[in-house]
């Protein structure tokens, strides 16, 4: 039962990295008609921007302290980050080791900046161009990016702590009545999860409540009748565009403390994602976010010693197994509408 | 002799009630219109000959073949061909291969493995479909791409497609629409020239010009149910027929 | 000729001397040249070309002639790989079995997989393919490990049972051959700085891709051939004239599961060993790229594809900072430097930016593939000479529609 | 049909030469190794250049530590070619090698890109044997790739040295003649690891393995497995995970379910740095089970590898095959040449690469000849000392090097972001070697040299 529970935890702190890059490629798709392979390297991006404000942070100046010796003998140099001068060595630790928070305040604007010239800039020349070059551009893009990042950063994964007052687990245990330490789970997963709930809701009270929204929504059921209107509809899809890129960006931000981020994750979760847009529906948003967590935890359940035990190999093949499944079931995913994608 | 006989069909999408009881029976030989105000069902009524809708309750006959639950393709090969109501070809074929496909697919049948010998090496085919694109004027621009057609030509290929395939019905949803009066009138000398093969014909049109000219029958539907049925010239003074186009008027 | 008409003919001719003259084509600089580092006619690589080649006129047939786009087709190449091997180790280093083989395998799973995806159409399509591919990678990776020796990859032992052949000539594993010629036998002919390298092996896959090209070019002009266009232009029409779409998709993605298992067999013949990458989702997407980069749809296009994207994985990737310095070593120092400094990250290990770069490019400014930016050369030619009055008969050209 | 076979096993490669004029094909182009007696692929005394490749991960995930081997290489060549410090030729226990290349010839190499998969291993590596002539071939960063590449060259019939490949295989069931590996194994890591791990945390424990779901994880948790069990550990449930997996939460909270007290991740570069930082995210180092503290081990340490895992590596006891801060001879000078050229310490790959192509340059000097079969000789159960891991042997059975095994734990207050690691105890080597034909290296054959000619 406890193990159960874990699971479903589990499931949902990873269905949430998933929901949140499925709602972004969603809503590009769905407003744009784009099919973006570049959106995992915008959630890969989003990760290095933490990494970024961490390296910006930890700038530091150097001092030669002759008592103590490198590895060839020579004398030591020794770091000394600027803001720890500034602010004091405590004040200015806990900036630097609160980074990852403070860098959502900085992935925003380098992610709208970063949407605009990649949709102004090319894609918006792909609109009326068949899929399969969609797809050939923004993966050629993808690669493009992941391979600057490589060039900066490395290949290595870059350790990107959350800060220390999230380092610790909590006891689910006592609090539910199980033994003492059977269900703990790391507080920074429960704040992944809390902050995937709140980017979802807000994207969708986005889209309900606003005018700008709900023109975006009309955009997305059927765009000529819109762009008959007068509504000059491509802005707005343009800083739709914008949107999704915040989103995946903020999704890699806040993922960093949890596996460091590396060059390639963005290609890890690039399939993943568009097997879940797809079993969620293609240009359905809540079908996304559904399909994100189901998955999620259908692949924390695969992976339980006693699931695989009955079914070898069961945990690395189960999220397609599933999509199979759904497609020739449900022809449309989920919450699919007709005719989207079919040609 | 009856070529279509239609019982008892109805077809419902949610509450609203498409067709209603239904009953039509098409002679062969015949030029059978289908007229009524819009959303009278006739679009659905077609629909459920070719396949594309399955009536909720009814039968479909076509020379003694039911037509109810199989697949468009069989359809087709049982000789009923259609013509649709916003031109359906292949946009980056060329007008050649646009009548060679519907030629090969009534001599060869709904499936052939036949990878190896090259399509231009099919006299008999090559010749039909040239013949059939010289009798609709199409001939000298055989080799350009059907997308590029204009939207009268792209009709007038869509029917040399059917007349390829030597249907013993054919099928026309409002084969005029979006016409000028001069292009309607070069499209109904066609139809008429057609007529000369004996083809049975279905046509569905709103314009009654196109319908007197060429129909020897009429079926005038409204509210999902035939109210009357008769040659034109009966069909032209009956109350009931004038009713329904008025009393659709504000649809 | 050979039942084809003039243009085909002299396409599947230029081919032909395209191939057989591929050592000579391929090594244009002299040995000791500083451009011999672009010299691509060593047998390894000549032998991918074609191979790829064949992989990549055989997905056309899929995606260029009916536009359903697989994701998955590595895993037919993979599967073939898998039998090719497993011949090999049970029966005799006779690559003619192992090739037959590996075909049959790829289309009985080909049967499989085209069976249930094909149910579904467009995106759906794709990712159901995607699912099967990625789901056998992630299988022979781990569980099937017996039969696929897992991250290793599936080769020969000195101790394998080889039924109608023997299990090791002295205690070396024997090479794969056709009939006693050896794929890996090479001939090396030296004019003046030139070396020129013949390979059995190669020739071997030059003249299997030649036949799948030729088979290709018939199905391109067939019925079958055309059908399979009118389902890309309009499936729906399709089925309301009368022709049973479904079974000529699944025919085509079965033809085309057949090339990638050709394909695999002819990669274990030249060298026996079977990775499982071969069936990852990037090694699918891979060939989707040489189609589309090539041109999909045309006949030739995905054979420009393979080699374009082979050579600068091969090539592209092998050129260092030393060998850069060696260019421009004329140069004064600071320029070299410089010079060296700035094409740096595109080398070596840059590969991959360069590629991506050229995707993009190539995709922006010649949205018809490589076949295009050709096209467009041609036009331009034929634009001075007077009269221009060629329109492809067969194929509509994109002029026509002007 | 057999006979006939037996003539054409070896690879042909004749070269004509022609000032000018076209020279037709001979039909003699098949003919029986006769002819070529004692000639071997890529001579360098026929084509007039010594070519060595170097075949590394450029591109994916391991392209940091292909980076580090390069360095090594071009190192090596360096000092080779007598320019640089000489690095470990100082120290090295053979003096047959004078800083003059290699039997006089000049040092040349070759690059490629492996991407740590087999068949772009070996499609590069060829190019290399193929169009560069190289003679000898050297890298990778992944067993699966060595395994793949060492076959390769066993039928071209050039030497391969083997990069860092860990596997019990690539010495064990899936040796070749041609294919030599400096670098440890599975087995020596069980073996050097569980006296540790007695003496730390006691005979009595319980230990969960996850494993990396592919050949190397299952070579490596057979060795922990049995080492461990050995001294009277309990193996609790092994777990298998997918190589694709790159949150491993759900294989970690299991463990938190069972009575395990100790966790092993058998896992290796990206997978090893996630399911480490997943396990201290989960408090699994702050856990009390069965009394005593829950441990976590990590049996094969790489200092690139450790440093995306951060802070998490304090106190986590791992093997490795070598580490910069050894005092001895070899190792301080290869540092020293090493820092001072790149300016950071080198890890375990560069000095695993470095060091084997010292080996390969001095065994084709002390043997005389670049001859393929003449360099296995000189190679096979050669005694060596001073690169940087003690008395070391290449056993002429599996061709496997024997030599000691450092137990390493993560250090607790790092000086740099080099100093990662802390060596706990070195090995010695008695206590890591095993029979040629032990259980875990059981079902293969070495056969036979091929000189490619």
């Amino acid at each position: 039962m406890d193990a159960i529970f874990l699971q479903i935890l589990n499931g949902l702190d990873k269905g949430s990295a998933y929901a949140l890059i499925a709602l972004g490629l969603t809503l590009i798709f769905g407003t744009l008609g784009v099919v973006n392979f570049a959106h995992g390297a915008l959630f890969m991006l989003g990760a290095f921007c933490a990494v970024t404000l961490n390296g910006i942070l930890s700038l530091s100046f150097t001092t030669i302290d002759d008592s103590r010796t490198d590895f060839l003998g020579n004398p030591l140099r020794v770091e000394t980050p600027y803001v720890e001068s500034w602010f004091g060595p405590e004040i200015g630790a806990a900036i630097i080791q609160w980074s990852v928070p403070l860098s959502i305040l900085f992935a925003i604007p380098v992610m709208v900046l970063v949407g605009l010239i990649m949709e102004r800039g090319l894609i918006k020349h792909f609109y009326r161009r068949p899929h399969a070059d969609q797809i050939l551009v923004t993966f050629g893009l993808a690669i493009v990016l992941q391979e600057i990042i490589k060039y900066f950063f490395g290949a290595n994964p870059i350790p990107t702590p959350a800060p220390p007052s999230f380092a610790g687990s909590f006891d689910f245990g006592v609090w539910l009545g199980f033994s003492p330490g059977s269900i703990i789970y790391p507080y920074w997963r429960m704040v992944y999860f809390a902050f995937a709930i709140g980017i979802i809701g807000a994207v969708f009270a986005f889209l309900r409540y606003t005018t700008f929204g709900m023109v975006v929504r009309a955009g997305m059921a059927d765009r000529e009748t819109v762009g008959f209107l007068g509504i000059n509809i491509d802005r707005r899809f343009t800083i739709m565009f914008a949107i999704a890129a915040v989103v995946a960006g903020l999704a890699g931000v806040m993922y960093a403390p949890i596996n460091s981020p590396n060059y390639h994750m963005g290609m890890d979760f690039l399939v993943l994602s568009f097997v879940v847009v797809v079993v969620g529906g293609m240009g359905s948003l809540a079908g996304a976010v559904l399909a994100g967590f189901l998955l999620g935890i259908l692949e924390s359940f695969a992976s339980m010693a006693q699931v695989v035990a009955l079914f070898p190999g069961i945990n690395q093949i189960v999220i397609y197994l599933v999509a199979i499944i759904v497609l020739l079931t449900r022809p449309r995913g989920l919450m699919g509408r007709k005719g989207v994608m079919e040609d | 002799m009856e070529i279509l006989k239609v019982e008892g069909v109805n077809k419902s999408f949610g509450g609203l009630k498409a067709l209603n009881e239904v009953n039509l029976s098409v002679e062969q030989g015949n030029v059978h219109a289908i007229i009524g105000p819009n959303g009278a069902g006739k679009s659905t009524l077609l629909n459920c000959f070719v396949g594309r809708l399955t009536p909720d309750t009814g039968t479909v006959t076509f020379m003694g073949k039911n037509l109810i639950g199989i697949k468009p393709h069989e359809i087709n090969q049982a000789g009923v061909s259609r013509v649709f109501q916003t031109p359906e070809i292949f946009g980056d074929l060329s007008i050649l291969d646009n009548v060679v496909i519907p030629a090969l697919a009534s001599s060869d049948g709904s499936f052939t493995f036949n990878a190896w010998r090259g399509v231009r090496k099919r006299a008999e085919i090559q010749e039909k479909a040239e013949s059939i694109l010289e009798d609709i004027g199409l001939a000298e621009k055989k080799d350009v791409l059907a997308a590029s057609l204009s939207r009268g030509d792209k009709r007038r290929l869509e029917l040399a497609m059917c007349l390829v395939q030597d249907p013993k019905l054919v099928l026309l949803d409002e084969p005029t629409a979006g016409m000028s009066r001069a292009d309607t009138n070069n499209t109904i000398d066609l139809l008429k020239r057609i007529g000369e093969r004996g083809i049975t014909k279905i046509v569905i049109e709103h314009d009654m010009h196109v319908v007197f000219s060429l129909a020897n029958k009429v079926s005038v539907l409204a509210q999902g149910t035939v109210i009357v049925e008769g040659k034109p010239e009966d069909i032209k003074g009956d109350p009931r027929v004038q009713e329904a186009y008025l009393g659709g008027a504000h649809i | 000729m050979l039942g084809l008409n003039k243009k085909d003919t002299t396409l599947l001719i230029i081919v032909v001397i395209m191939t057989m003259f591929a050592p000579f084509i391929l090594n244009p600089f002299p040995e000791t040249s500083q451009l011999a580092q672009f010299n691509a006619g060593y047998p390894d690589l000549m032998q991918r070309f074609v191979i790829f080649g064949i992989f990549a006129i055989g997905f056309n047939i899929l995606f260029g002639l009916t536009g359903y786009l697989s994701f998955g087709h590595a895993a037919f190449l993979g599967v073939g790989s898998y039998a090719g091997v497993w011949m090999m180790k049970l029966l005799t280093m006779n690559v003619i079995p192992a090739i037959l083989m590996s075909m049959i395998v790829a289309g009985l799973f080909s049967i499989l997989v085209g069976y249930i995806s094909l149910r579904r159409s467009g995106i759906y399509f794709s990712i159901l393919t995607l699912a099967f591919a990625q789901m056998s990678f992630s299988l022979a990776y781990s569980v099937l490990t017996p039969i696929t020796n897992g991250e290793t990859g599936l080769q020969l032992a000195l101790d394998d049972p080889r039924i109608l052949g023997v299990s090791q000539v002295a205690g070396s594993i024997p090479p794969a051959s056709l009939f006693g010629l050896a794929m890996r036998d090479s001939y090396e002919m030296t004019l003046g700085g030139w070396a020129f390298t013949f390979n059995v092996g190669y020739y071997l896959c030059a003249v299997v891709m030649i036949v799948a090209f030729y088979i290709a070019i018939r199905i391109f002009r067939s019925p079958f051939g055309l059908m399979l266009k009118a389902v890309k232009s309009n499936q729906q029409r399709l089925n309301y004239t009368g022709v049973n779409s479904k079974p000529y998709t699944f025919a085509a993605f079965v033809i085309s599961g057949m090339y990638a298992g050709l394909a695999g067999g002819l990669m274990v013949a030249m060298d026996p060993l079977a990775g499982a990458e071969r069936m990852q989702w990037t090694a699918s997407g891979e060939v989707v790229l040489m189609t589309i980069l090539g041109g999909a749809g045309t006949l030739f296009g995905p054979v420009l594809g393979a080699g374009f994207i082979k050579y600068f994985e091969n090539i592209f990737s092998k050129i260092n900072d030393t060998i850069l310095h060696q260019w421009f070593a004329a140069l004064p120092d600071g320029i070299e430097d410089t010079l060296v400094f700035l094409i740096h990250p595109f080398i070596g290990k840059g590969w991959h930016l360069t590629l991506g770069i050229v995707f993009m490019l190539v995709v922006i400014f010649l949205p018809g593939g490589i076949m295009e930016g050709i096209r467009r050369i041609v036009d331009l030619f034929k634009r001075r000479s007077p009269k221009d009055e060629v329109s492809g008969g067969a194929v509509p050209s994109a002029k026509a529609a002007e | 049909m057999s006979g006939f076979r037996g003539t054409i096993s070896r690879r042909n490669l004749l070269k004509t030469t022609a000032a000018s004029g076209i020279v037709l094909a001979t039909p003699t182009i098949f003919t029986s190794k006769a002819w070529s007696q004692g000639a071997f692929l890529n001579d360098p005394a026929k084509s007039g250049k010594l070519i060595l490749g170097f075949n590394v991960p450029q591109t994916g995930p391991y392209a940091d530590e292909g980076a580090d081997e390069l360095r090594a290489y071009r190192l090596a060549v360096e000092h080779l070619n007598g320019e640089g410090d000489g690095g470990m030729l100082g120290t090295f226990s053979s003096k047959a090698l004078q800083g003059t290349g290699i039997l006089g010839n000049k040092v040349g190499y070759v690059t490629g890109d492996t991407q740590t998969k087999s068949d772009a291993a070996r499609a590069s590596a060829k190019s290399m044997i193929e169009k560069d002539g190289a003679i000898m071939i050297t890298g990778g960063s992944s067993s699966g790739v060595a395994v793949a590449v060492q076959a390769l060259c066993q039928e071209a019939g050039v030497i391969f040295m083997a990069g860092l490949t860990h596997s019990n295989d690539t010495t064990g069931k899936d040796r070749r003649a041609n294919g030599f590996r400096h670098f440890f194994n599975s087995y020596m890591s069980g073996a050097a690891l569980a006296p540790v791990l007695n003496n730390a945390y006691g005979s009595d424990r319980k230990a969960y393995h996850l494993t990396a779901d592919y050949n190397w994880g299952y070579t490596t948790e057979e060795a922990i497995t049995s080492a461990t069990e050995a001294m009277g550990w309990e193996t609790v449930e092994t777990v298998k995970t997918p190589l694709a997996a790159t949150d491993f939460s759900a294989y970690i909270t299991p463990v938190l379910q069972s009575d395990a007290d100790v966790l092993v991740l058998n896992h290796y570069g990206g997978n090893m740095v996630n399911s480490l930082t997943n396990a201290v995210q989960f408090g699994l180092r702050d856990r009390v089970v069965n009394g005593k503290n829950f441990e976590i081990i990590v049996p094969l340490y790489s200092r690139l590898m450790a440093k995306g895992a951060g802070a998490n590596v304090k106190g986590i006891f791992g093997s490795t095959n070598w580490h910069w801060s050894l005092e001895d001879e070899g190792s301080k000078a290869f540092v020293k040449s090493f820092g001072t050229k790149y300016g950071f310490p080198p890890s375990q790959a560069a000095h695993t690469c470095y060091v084997q192509t010292l080996l390969y340059a001095d065994a084709v000097e002390r043997a005389g000849s670049f001859n393929p079969c003449a360099v296995v000789e000189a190679l096979e159960d050669f005694e060596f000392d001073g690169l940087g891991n003690g008395k070391t042997l290449y056993r002429g059975a599996d061709h496997q090097c024997f030599k000691d095994v450092l137990v390493v734990r993560g250090k607790e207050n790092p000086s740099s972001e080099f100093d990662l690691l802390e060596i706990v105890e070195v090995t010695p080597v008695d206590q890591v070697t095993y029979d040629p034909d032990h259980p875990q290296f059981a079902g293969g054959a070495l056969g036979t040299c091929n000189p490619g000619a």
